[in-house]
This record gives C-alpha cells, structure tokens and sequence, in this order.
C-alpha cells in the first residue's frame, strides 16, 4: 500500500511523527547497522595507517637525529648542525668522528646526475616512441617488457654495474691500453667501484618510471591539439616536439622529478657498484659513498646502537627523506594541476 | 521539494502526487530535471556529492527525508530500474537473487520459488530457464532490461521507478518492456521517465511534464496529450521545442 | 613434546669469520640438530652484541678491552677467551704495483696517520711513481682497525679518514684488486685466498731493516711483526653451561678444529698455547 | 616566403622526423636489449652453477657446495606474511578512501601522503623496520617460552632480526603501492554497479562486498602481485634490519614440506626465527671476494629474475585479460 | 568516393566538386559524414588507425591521395579549423607563429608581420596586440576560435577546411566569425560545415547536403534551400527529422 507526494517546502507539510515506527523505515538498530559503522571504523583504521606511517618515520628519525628522548641524545644534540653542514669530510673512523655531510651529499648527487643523463632522455624518447608512433600491437609488447625492467632488484643491478658494465664497458673505453694491453691507447685511471657504473646502472632503473609515466601524460594531451598541429602542415616530428611535448611539459617534469627522487633514494645498486668511500669529487671515475650507501653500510656493519656512529645514520637518513619528500610532494602538486588542465 | 547540484538548482517547488497502482510518466525536454526527481524518490541522489534538498517527500504520508528514516530500508520499499542496463556480472539467478542474498534470507527453497517467479513477472522466464547460471552479462540488452526489472520485483518493493527503461531498446523488446509495465500495474506503483510521447500515451494513466526543473502540467495522460492547460506543454507535445 | 632445536650464534670479527664459518660447516655435519648463525660485525661489533647478550659465541682480532671487560663485569658475564689461531696483518696492494712491495712501519705510519694528507706514492718515499694512492682498511669496529693502528700509529683508533671503511674484508680485497693505486690492509687468510690477485706487502720494522713477507712460516715464528696477531673467541661461562655452545668450543679447540684453521689459511696455535685452553675449557665446565 | 622556406625547408624536416622516429624507436628497443643483455649475462656467468643441487643446498663456504635453499625458503615465508600484512590493510585503505571517503582535507592529505609514502627511498622504511621492529626503540625486552601442547614456540620481544620484522617492514613498504593499485582498480567498476546494488535496498557495505569487489578483483590483483614481486627484490630494507647473509637452516627449522604439517610447533615458529632472502644472499655472495662466488651469486640472481619474471608476467596476463580498460 | 573505418563504411560514393574563392557550406543530420568528408579533403583521416578510401580527391586536378602526395605539404596548402578551439599552451604570438616556425623561416620581422597581418585577418589583432606574450589558453572561447582561424592563415593556405568553427560559441563570437568567414572568401577557397542551417545559408554560396553517409544533393545555396530537389533535403530543411 503506498503513495509518494511531495510537498513543496512552502505549503508546509504534516508529517505523522507517530507513523514512523509503523512505515517500517525508522532507522533502527541492528546488528547488520553497527556492522556496517563498524567495517567503516575499521576501514578508516586502515586508510589512516598511511598517515601513522609516516608519522612514525619521522618520529623515529627525529627521535635519533635532533631530539633525543632524555636520557639518550640526539646526533644532533652531540654533533654541531654547523659541523654537520660546513665541514667537508665524513670520518666516522676518526677520533674524534667527524660528520660533515657533504661528501655524502656530492656523492648522492653525482650518481643522480648520471643517472639522470642516462635515465630521463632515453625514458622520455621511449614514451614519445611508445605514446605517438608504436602501433598498439607493439606497446602492448614494448610496455611490459620495460616494466619489467622496472621490476628486476636492484642488487641484480648493483652486481651488473659492478661486474659488466665497470669492466666490461667503461674499462674497454676509458682504459684501452690496459684491456686491450697495447700501450699506445690512452688509460684514464678508473676505479674499481665508480660513481659512473653506479650511475649508469641507475640511469636504466629509472627509465621505466619515466617512461611509463610520461607516456600516460602524453596520452593525456588531447587529440584535437595534435590534429590542430597536422592541419597546420606538422610532420610527425614537429607535433611531438612542438605540440604534445610543450603541451604535456608540466607533465613531464613530475615524472622527471619522481625518478630523480627515485635514483636520490636508490640504495644497493649504488653501494655495491660505487663503493662506499666518502669523497667529496665530481669525478664520476672515482669511489664515492652515497648517504644510502652509508646507511647500508654501517647497518650491514651492525654498528652498536647508542654510538654516534649509530645516531648519525638518523641524520643522514633524515636528510634523505627530507630531499624526496621535497621532490615526491612537488612533483605531486605538479602532476595534480597537470590533470586538472586536461580533465 | 527544490533539489540542488551543489549551487546548481536542478528542481523548483516541485509538488506531485503520485497515485498508487498506476503508471505515471513523466515527461519533458532532456536536462530538465525528470532523472534527478525520480531519483529524490529513492534518495539515491543521496549518493551524490554536494547534494542539498529543501521540502519533504512523503511515501505513506511519511517523510522519506526525515531525520530518523533509514535509506536502505526505503530503497527496498522503492524499487529502481535505471536507463542503461545493469546486470551484474554474476550468473542470472544470481542477479535476481541478489535482494534476497542480501536481505539475509538463507532458505534455498524460498529463493529459488521467488526467482522463477519474478523471471516470470518479467516475462524472462522462458527465455532464461535453462541456463540460469550462465552470466547474465551474455544476455541481449532488452532481457539485461527485463532482468533488471525482475531483479529490482525479487526484493517485492511497493513502489518501481523506471528511468528511460526502454530508449537503449530496439522495438520489439521496447514493446516486451511496455507490456510487462503494464501488467505490473495491478500490483506496484510505477514512475517512468521516458522521452518517447507515444510510449507515455501508451502505458501510464498519469503524465507530468516537467520544463527546466519546475512540473509545468500534470494530469491524466489522456487529458493532457489532447488538452494541455499549458502553453508550453502543447509546443513540447506536437514537437515544438526540445 | 620436542624442544626447538638447538641453536648457536656467533658473530664478531671479519677476521676469524672465515675460522667460525668453516668450524660452524663442520660441527653441523657432525650435530645436525644444532644449528649456527655466523656473523660478521667486527671485534668492536661482535663484544658488544656479546655484552648485550645477543650472542653466544663472537670473534675477536684482539683482546678484549679493560672497557668492554668493565662492562661485562657489570653485567654479570662471566667470559671466557680462548686463542684460536695467528695471524699476520696483511698490507696489501695490487699486482700491478711493482715499486711498494717492501715497505718500513715508519712509511705505512706515514700513509695512515691521523693528520697524513699523502695523496701520492711519489709523497711515501722518494723516487716512487707520482700516482694517486688509493686506501682500503677496516672500519671502526674492527679488531684489525684498532690493532693496526695501535701498531703503526702508535695508539689504538686513532687513524685518517679518508679511506674505505669496511667491516667486511672481502670489500677490502675487491677494491684492492680492481685500484691499481690501492693500498688496503686485512687478515692473512683474506690475502691468500686472494693470492692471485693481491701482492703482500714485505715490512720491515724498525729495528732490523730486513723485508719480511708474510708467510705461514713466519707468522708462526714471529719474524713477521709488528702485524701478527693471536686470534680469540669469546664465550661465557653460562652459554658454556649448555652443551652444545661446549661441544662446539671443544669442536674448535680439537685437532678437526686446527685443520680447519690451517684449511682458511691461518696458522695453528703452539702446542702449548693450545693445551692451556683445552685445561681451560675444562676449567670452565666444571 | 612562406612558399619557399617550406618548400625548401621540407625535405629536411622529413629527415628530422625520420632521425627522431629512429631516435625513439632506439630509446624504447634500446632498453629492451639492455634487459636482455643483463639477463644473458647473468645466464652467462651462471652456466654451469646454476643447478639443481644449487636449489636445495645450503649456503657452504666452498662456492661449488653453495644453494639456496634458505633464501628461497626465506623469501617465500617473508613474501607470504607481507601478503598477509599489507594485502587487508591496503585494499582496506583503497576502499575506505575511493568508496567511504568524502573529499575533505584529511582525505586529500591522507591521499597526499600515500603518493609521497610510495616515493620515500626503501632504506628509510628499513631503518623504521629496525627501530621499530627489531629493536622496539629499545624498550621492550622479554623472552616467552609458550607452551603449545605439541612443542614450544620461542617468542622474544623486541621481535629481533626474524621473518616476522621483515614482514612488518616490507608490509609497510609495500602498503602504498597496494592502496594506490587498488584504488585504481575500484575506480575502473562503473558507478552504475553501484547504484543498481543500492537501490536494490543493499547496504553500503553489501554493495561493496558483493559487487564492487569482485569487480575491481582482477586489477586489484594485478597491483598486489606486483607489489610483491617489488617486495621480493627489496634488499636494503632486510640489510637495514640485519637479515643474515648466511644462515644454514630455514625458518622454523622446518627439514620439510610435510614438516609444516606435521609440526605445528616449528610452523608457528617460523616468523620468529632468523631468515635470509634471496637477494640478501646475493649481496652476500656479491661481496665475496673469491671469484667463484661471483658465478653462485649470478646463479642465485637467475633464479631471481626467474621468479619476478613469473610473477610479473602472472600480473600482466591477468591485466590484459581481466581488464578491458578503455582510454580514449 | 567512399570511406571506411575499420569495416564501417562511412562515405559512399561522394562526388562533389567544390568552387573556389567561395564558401561551400556541408550540411546534414548527426554521423552523416560531414566531418569525416572534411577531414578526406586535407587527409587528416590518415591518422586515424584503420581508415581506407577508394575513389580520388582532386586539388587543383592533383589527386591527393596518389602515392607521391606529401601530406605535410598537402595540410600546409589545405588549412583546416575545429569545432572546439584548439589553441596550443603557448603564447598568442607563438600560435600564429607556428606555421612559419615550422616552416623553418628564421626572418624576425616577417614572422612579426606576418603574425600581426594574420590576427588582423581574424578580426582579433585590436583585442590582443597589447598582450601577444600571454597564454593563449586564456582567451575567451570566441577569441580563441579566431586565434585558430589566424592561425591557419598564417601557413598561407589555398584552401580553409572549417568543423562547426561557431557551434560551441555565443552568438555575438558566432556574429563575429561569419562576418570574418565573409570576409576571407575574397581570397580563399572556404568549405564550411555547420549544423545551423540559418549560418549556412548566411555564409555560403554553395551547399551540400549529406545524409547517412551520400551526397544527397548540392546547389547552390538559395536554390538548395528555397527549392530542394530531393525530398530529404526538404524533409530536413524544414526540420521534419534530424
Ligand atoms: N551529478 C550532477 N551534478 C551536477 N549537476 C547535475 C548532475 N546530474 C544532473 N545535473 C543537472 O541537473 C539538471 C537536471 O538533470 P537530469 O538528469 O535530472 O535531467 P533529465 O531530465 O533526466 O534529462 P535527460 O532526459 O537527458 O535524462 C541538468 O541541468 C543537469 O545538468
Ligand atoms: N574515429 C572513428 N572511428 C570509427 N567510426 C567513426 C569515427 N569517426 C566517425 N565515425 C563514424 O563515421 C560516421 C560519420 O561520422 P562524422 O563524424 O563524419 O559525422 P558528422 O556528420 O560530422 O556528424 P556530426 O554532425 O555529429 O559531427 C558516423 O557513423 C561515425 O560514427
Ligand atoms: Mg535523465
Ligand atoms: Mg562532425
Ligand atoms: O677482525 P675484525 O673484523 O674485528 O677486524
């Protein structure tokens, strides 16, 4: 038995308080309800993890890093921020210990640099390959192979810098007249852990990411905007250089972004293949320690907890974070207004 | 009632009585606001974001937007069949049985009864019977439609709301639909959006023509294809504008 | 019902590592319901896992300190030390290098001291190539850090900063052998499993200017000093209590247990030495 | 003008657009040599090392004795208790925040958030894992003996260097790559699945139980398998957290396959016992100084990359076909 | 000729001869084939995956799809103009500056001029020379249009190909654009599609109408709309269907 009437507002309505209990609507409780409030709870729970996750990350490195909860101290409560940020030498073996960062930081640099010339074009010329001329047939070949590129571990990259590509790539290159053994090639000293392999091998992690994610953001470039380029007289050539590349520019830099971030966090790759020597060089031939390679270094070393040694893996963890959060969130922010234009 | 999208006034002073046991159709220029009223009727503007409605719609002289009203209650007494097709991707008995599934109900028997006996109700039965379990995402879009239909009949709801039930149809299931909404007329009470006049004409006792979110004519359908009060209603009737 | 099967955990220093790995394979082999996990965390590393009572069994490269000795105290620990094995401290370079190959305490103090700022071999002695130096040592919990700079530089950790640090001497041994400027030092058994590879350095102290290579030989007799060293590992009276933590220190102080340190290249203790710890041993399980 | 500098301009700007063709289709099947470059050189400095023997053996000091076993037994035990971890926590989050959400600022920071947590380098989670995990922050510190009837379970708090702080390490790390996954996976069901299940009188969770789940499956899939198979390549996080590189046993002892049934008491034990993985062992072997670890570490590499790729090309089957994804 | 996508054949047999320095205006119902016959004229359809054609398309009795046809010459001679603007993220100035950079044409001052004759042209040089260096993205939809329009002209073409240029527009921009459509025909070879029938008989010389893919009938433009031929075209003109 039913009738639905509307009201408008303003004629008034009756409405039979007492009738609902009896329509079989009153919002009653039952189990299946608090199950339901329950499961939302719980779920919520869950997205918030995220949030506990991150809180806890950095309770943890500013726990040990800058204020200590009494009675321990903090690196930095033991080690001067100026010492941390003016000295030039990274000596943990010295006595007194001194921590100056910026060996660390220039060796994180160099490899990002490397890997950056490396990974960032070729990454960028394989979405253009992928998003503009491939046939679908082929991406759908071409897209997963590069992924898995993505996926092999990074250990396996650090062991292929370290045994082929330093010896069997930049050797040969650098150092003919000893790999070949004749003595009339030039021979550039190289070491046999190198920023360059570390870099190099880095630069290939990191080309999936770009790709992939430049890729989606040169899809997203509207059709009719490469239309407008062909109707205008465009070869192929200009459309993507001159249209959908400029177009999807904002795109890019995220992606770009991200895998600097990426290659600034990368870790084994870089200890195993360009050693584990603080030096404050810009020669990409030399032995170089990364502020990831440092931590895997004096963790693998198990380094007693409580010493400075201990605390001042906090430290350089700390400034880690710090450097990919800044990119991951401008990045972020990027990708974000970018979606937003062409949404 | 008035229905807001956000800022955007979707309906003005809406004030429609819906007879019981009757088709009423309701009819107007796309845009005008007949999808977002029939779906005040359920609440399931509800879902959507930024919402706001002011006045009351009452179902049994009881408020469905009051405080205390519980929606999934309401929505099993008001019933919906949407424009698109909606099957599940599950088996057929499955879809119909989807009500009952999550009404709690366990007893096989009882299930199984109700099933074959809202297939029927929609007409689907013989078409379905012998492979029930297929999915019902294998179906033609006129028996994805009438499953729909049968779906929505198995959690016996008092009222139906239809929105465009048939415009994704070609004919002949177009006309297996009309004839199931009138047959379903002895025992529900059925809203039907639809943009086809002839089909309006041809199963609802009540028309209401809605123009830019406000109800510019109701009445019987017959009264008001022949007589319109309206001006407007005439023009939109003899295709006019729209 | 059944226990969980029994294990033993040994850590501590790189340079008996290759000893406790090799005795760990065997005693295994022989109890097959013990199980071992062996580490390497440094002397430095090791004694303090051990105080914190992580451990069962750690290595050391040198004595225990009179600071890590206190705190065991503190603790309760009742440790007992047990010599191993001799090693001779090896300073390496790479084959390529044919001029460095016999080198005074004074020019490897010269090389590694606190305030050297020697960059060059042409800086270490006179007449030597004007090629960059590169180094490779232990790091700072390392028995092999301490001792070598006690040693050369004259007081325990102090040294310059600016080498490659490792605890794990295999490290050592890569950037050795891939630098042909490379200068590193580590235990004798790292260097002859490696022989091919690496060229010993021949030192000479300062008191009698002969050129000592490091050989089993003169390891054993002492010719080769300063760099050679006794080898310990360290236990405690309780974990001595369960059987098998004492079946494996009698396991490593037995003759299998000599052959297996001879196997990784290290030289045996004297007779003597080594009866004094099975009477300690002894000792200890009463 | 115009005429003639196009004119005259035009055969070179086919060129061009033939280089930068030729540059791009380098770009791409450059880098799909160089995969298959560095798994045939892998192959290549494994031939002969990579045997059966390998898989079963024990980790030895004689690189020609050198296996496996405990790293493949490792990495299963630790890929399956992530699983367990981040897979409910992650799909949890996805629903709670595509499904229950309403976009407030908590929601957009929460969402902000898990796309920087899926930025942050492996390292930091492995120093969290070991603060908070093996070393509890130093506060806790307690053994228990539980008696469980059939045998003992040996618990120590802090949990230590075992499975189970790997796990916990690895769920957290994985845990953003699984939300963002099967967010996108719950965005891919129509809405109208939605509403028809709503205004059939299903409740909110109903809806999504019966019918946005089962939807939203196979791509959820897809994003875990490959959240895993991140999972079991991660090494610097079980370096930080002081997995062994060289262990003897499995986890929990067990000598067997019919051991995990037939021993409750060393199943249980498993997430409390010391571990290795796979990739740790290579990086053990990596460091080696004798040469021939370096072929036993190209073997174990092998298997490795076997393992990924099989497990990778499981997610790209299921993707492509499960889900018909359209773009425009 | 005929075209296809994919195994849908979407024109048949079109035969159309289109006079030049004149606006020819392509009328006809939705999905008739209007666009897909534009975009044959400058093959723009080539981009397309899977699109075929027989039959040839004569430009100055030139086939443009014999083999040895450039395209990129081809679209430069031909100019062509969207129904939604589609102005690159760039500068105002770079927009009309485009053709001729890719032209590869490096002479400062004739890029200038050219660029301020063009926006000229487009009725648009008065409302934006004071702002050339801002986006271009943020014009109003009118001046955006226009800006497409200049810019096509700045490639110099013979032949201006013309989407629905006015349909997403305000009538005043739509004044705007005929007037400047008027204007051009002076020197160009103007084909126009539109759905406004009043526009195409404002504008254009000549007509086309085109249904269910065929040229139904073509004449010029008073003729086609005060006496059609065929029926259809009646049918349509009058608004009995479509
Ligand atoms: N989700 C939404 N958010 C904002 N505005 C909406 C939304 N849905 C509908 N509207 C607007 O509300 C008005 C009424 O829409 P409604 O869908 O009710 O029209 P309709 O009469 O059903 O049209 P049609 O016949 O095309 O289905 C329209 O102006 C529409 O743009
Ligand atoms: N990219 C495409 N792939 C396949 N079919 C297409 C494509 N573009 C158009 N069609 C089909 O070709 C036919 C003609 O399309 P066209 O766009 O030319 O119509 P139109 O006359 O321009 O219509 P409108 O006035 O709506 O723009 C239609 O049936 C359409 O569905
Ligand atoms: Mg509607
Ligand atoms: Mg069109
Ligand atoms: O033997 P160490 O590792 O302590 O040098």
């Amino acid at each position: 038995m039913s009738v639905v009437e509307q009201k408008s507002a303003s004629t008034g309505s009756v409405i039979d308080r007492t009738n609902l209990e009896a329509s079989g609507l009153a919002y009653r409780f039952t189990w299946q309800r608090l199950r339901e409030s329950l499961i939302q709870m719980l779920l919520f729970l869950c997205a918030l993890l995220s949030v506990l996750t991150t809180l806890a990350i950095i309770f943890v490195l500013v726990s040990e890093a800058i204020f200590g909860i009494p009675p321990e101290k903090a690196f930095f409560q033991e080690i001067s921020l100026s010492q941390f940020f003016l000295e030039t030498r990274w000596a943990p073996q010295y006595s007194p210990p001194v921590f100056g960062i910026w060996p660390l930081i220039c060796g994180t640099f160099l490899i990002t640099i490397i890997a950056a010339i490396i990974g960032l074009p070729t990454g960028l010329l394989a979405a253009v390959y992928l998003a503009e001329y491939a046939s679908p047939r082929v991406r759908s070949i071409a897209k997963p192979i590069l992924e898995l590129l993505a996926g092999v571990p990074t250990v396996v990259y650090g062991y292929f810098g370290l045994r082929i590509v330093t010896p069997y790539l930049i050797r040969p290159v650098l150092k003919p007249a000893e790999f070949f053994g004749v003595d009339w090639l030039w021979s550039i000293p190289v070491d046999g852990f190198n920023a360059l392999s570390g870099g190099i091998v880095v630069g290939l992690m990191i080309i999936p990411t770009v790709c992939s994610l430049s890729e989606d953001v040169l899809r997203a470039v509207p059709r009719t905007l490469r239309e407008a380029g062909y109707a205008l007289g465009s070869t192929k050539f200009d459309v993507c250089v001159r249209v959908v590349i400029p177009s999807a520019l904002s795109g890019i830099i995220a992606a770009f972004l991200l895998a600097i971030s990426r290659a600034v966090g990368e870790t084994m790759a870089v200890t195993i293949a360009a050693g584990q020597k603080p030096t404050l060089t810009l020669n990409p031939l030399s032995q170089i320690e990364t502020m990831t390679a440092y931590v895997v270094n004096v963790m693998s070393g198990d380094t007693p907890v409580g010493t400075i040694e201990y605390k001042s893996l906090y430290a350089v963890a700390l400034v880690l974070f710090l450097t990919t959060l800044t990119m991951n969130l401008i990045s972020q922010l990027v990708l974000a207004r970018y979606r937003e234009v062409y949404q | 009632m008035n229905f807001f999208y956000g800022s955007h006034q979707a309906l003005f002073d809406i004030n429609l009585k819906i007879p019981e046991r009757a088709v009423t159709a309701l009819i107007g220029p796309s845009g005008c606001g007949k999808s977002t009223y029939l779906r005040a009727l359920n609440r399931m503007n509800d879902i959507i974001e930024g919402t706001r409605h002011t006045g009351d719609v009452l179902l049994d002289s009881q408020d469905i937007y009051a405080p205390r009203i519980d929606v999934v209650a309401l929505r099993k007494r008001v019933g919906m069949v949407f424009q698109k097709s909606t099957p599940f991707p599950k088996s057929i008995f499955e879809n119909v049985a989807y009500g009952m599934r999550i009404a709690g109900i366990r007893n096989r028997s009882f299930v199984q009864e109700t099933v074959e006996r809202c297939l029927q109700q929609a007409a689907l039965w013989n078409e379905v019977k012998d492979r029930l379990k297929d999915s019902a995402m294998a179906l033609s879009g006129g028996q994805q439609q009438r499953l729909c239909i049968a779906r929505a009949l198995a959690t016996n709801p008092e009222v139906l709301l239809m929105d465009e039930p048939a415009s994704a149809l070609d004919p002949a299931s177009t006309a297996r639909i009309e004839d199931l909404i009138i047959e379903l007329k002895q025992n529900y009470t059925i809203v039907i959006v639809t943009h086809n006049m002839q089909q309006a004409a041809r199963i609802s006792e009540w028309t209401a023509f809605f123009c830019q979110g406000r109800l510019v004519e109701v009445g019987l359908t017959k009264q008001l294809f022949f007589k319109p009060r309206e001006k407007e209603t005439e023009d939109y009737i003899t295709g006019r504008f729209g | 019902g059944k226990s969980v099967d029994k294990t033993i955990a040994v850590d501590g220093s790189s340079t008996v590592f290759p000893i406790s790995m090799a005795v760990a394979e065997e005693f295994e082999g022989k109890f097959p319901d013990v199980k071992l996990t062996v580490a390497m965390s440094g002397t430095g590393g090791g004694f303090k896992k051990f105080i914190a009572e992580e451990i069962d069994v750690t290595g050391a490269s040198r004595p225990i300190t009179e600071k890590e000795a206190a705190e065991c105290k503190a603790k309760g620990i009742d440790y007992v030390e047990f010599q191993v094995a001799i090693d001779g401290l090896t300073v390496v370079i790479n084959p390529a290098n044919t001029f460095a190959e016999c080198m005074t305490v004074a020019e490897l103090n010269k090389i590694w001291a606190a305030d050297s700022k020697i960059s060059k071999w042409s800086e270490v002695r006179e007449g030597w190539p004007d090629e960059p130096i590169q180094l490779f040592g232990a790091d700072t919990a390392s028995g092999t850090f301490d001792y070598f700079t006690e040693v050369i530089n004259g007081k325990a950790k102090s040294s310059r900063s600016d080498y490659t640090a490792n605890s794990n001497d295999n490290i050592l041994v890569q950037g050795v052998v891939d630098s042909k400027g490379a200068l590193g030092y580590f235990g004798y058994a790292y260097y002859a499993e490696n022989a091919s590879k690496l060229k010993a350095v021949k030192i000479s102290d300062g008191k009698n200017a002969v050129c000592v290579e490091p050989t089993p030989a003169t390891i054993e007799s002492g010719e080769y000093t300063p760099l050679s060293r006794p080898l310990f590992i360290y236990t405690t009276k309780a974990k001595l209590k369960r059987p098998e933590v004492a079946e494996f220190i009698k396991f490593l102080l037995s003759e299998k247990g000599d052959q297996l340190v001879e196997e990784v290249k290290y030289i045996k203790v004297p007779k003597s030495v080594k009866e004094t710890m099975q009477q300690r041993l002894a000792d200890a399980l009463k | 003008m115009i005429e003639e500098s196009f004119d005259s301009e035009l055969a070179r700007r086919h060129r061009y657009g033939m280089i930068f063709e030729w540059v791009c289709w380098l770009a791409t099947w450059g880098s799909v040599v160089i995969l298959g470059v560095l798994i045939a050189t892998m192959a290549w400095q494994a031939m002969g090392w990579l045997t059966p023997k390998f898989l079963v053996s024990m980790p030895r000091r004689n690189p020609a004795d050198a296996g496996i076993l405990p790293g493949i037994v490792g990495t299963f035990w630790l890929i399956l208790l992530t699983a367990v971890l981040s897979v409910p926590l992650g799909v949890g989050a996805a629903i709670y925040l595509e499904e229950y959400s309403k976009p407030t600022l908590l929601t957009k920071f929460i969402q902000l958030n898990i796309a920087n947590l899926a930025g942050v380098p492996s390292i930091v989670y492995g120093i969290l894992g070991f603060t908070a995990f093996v070393r509890m922050f130093g506060l806790a510190k307690s053994e228990y003996l539980i008696n469980l009837g059939i045998g003992s379970l040996q618990l120590t708090l802090p949990f230590g260097r075992t499975v189970i702080s790997g796990a916990l390490t690895l769920a957290l790390l994985s845990l953003p790559v699984v939300i963002i996954a099967s967010q996108e996976a719950l965005r891919s069901v129509p809405p109208s699945l939605r509403h028809a299940s709503l205004a059939l009188g299903a409740t909110k969770w109903q809806t999504i139980w019966h019918q946005v789940l089962p939807s939203a499956l196979p791509g959820m899939m897809t994003g875990v398998i490959l959240a895993m198979s991140r999972a079991i390549g991660e090494t610097a996080p079980l370096v930080a957290i002081g997995a062994a590189t060289y262990i003897t046993f499995t986890p929990g002892r067990l000598n067997s396959v019919s051991e995990a049934f037939t021993r409750p008491d060393k199943l249980a034990q498993v997430p409390f016992d010391s571990f290795t993985t796979i990739p740790m062992q290579i990086y053990g072997w990596i460091n080696e100084a004798k040469p021939e670890f370096q072929h036993v570490a190209a073997a174990a590499i092998l298997v490795l990359l076997v393992i990924l790729l099989i497990s990778n090309g499981l997610a790209i089957f299921i993707r492509q076909h499960f889900q018909k994804k359209v773009r425009w």
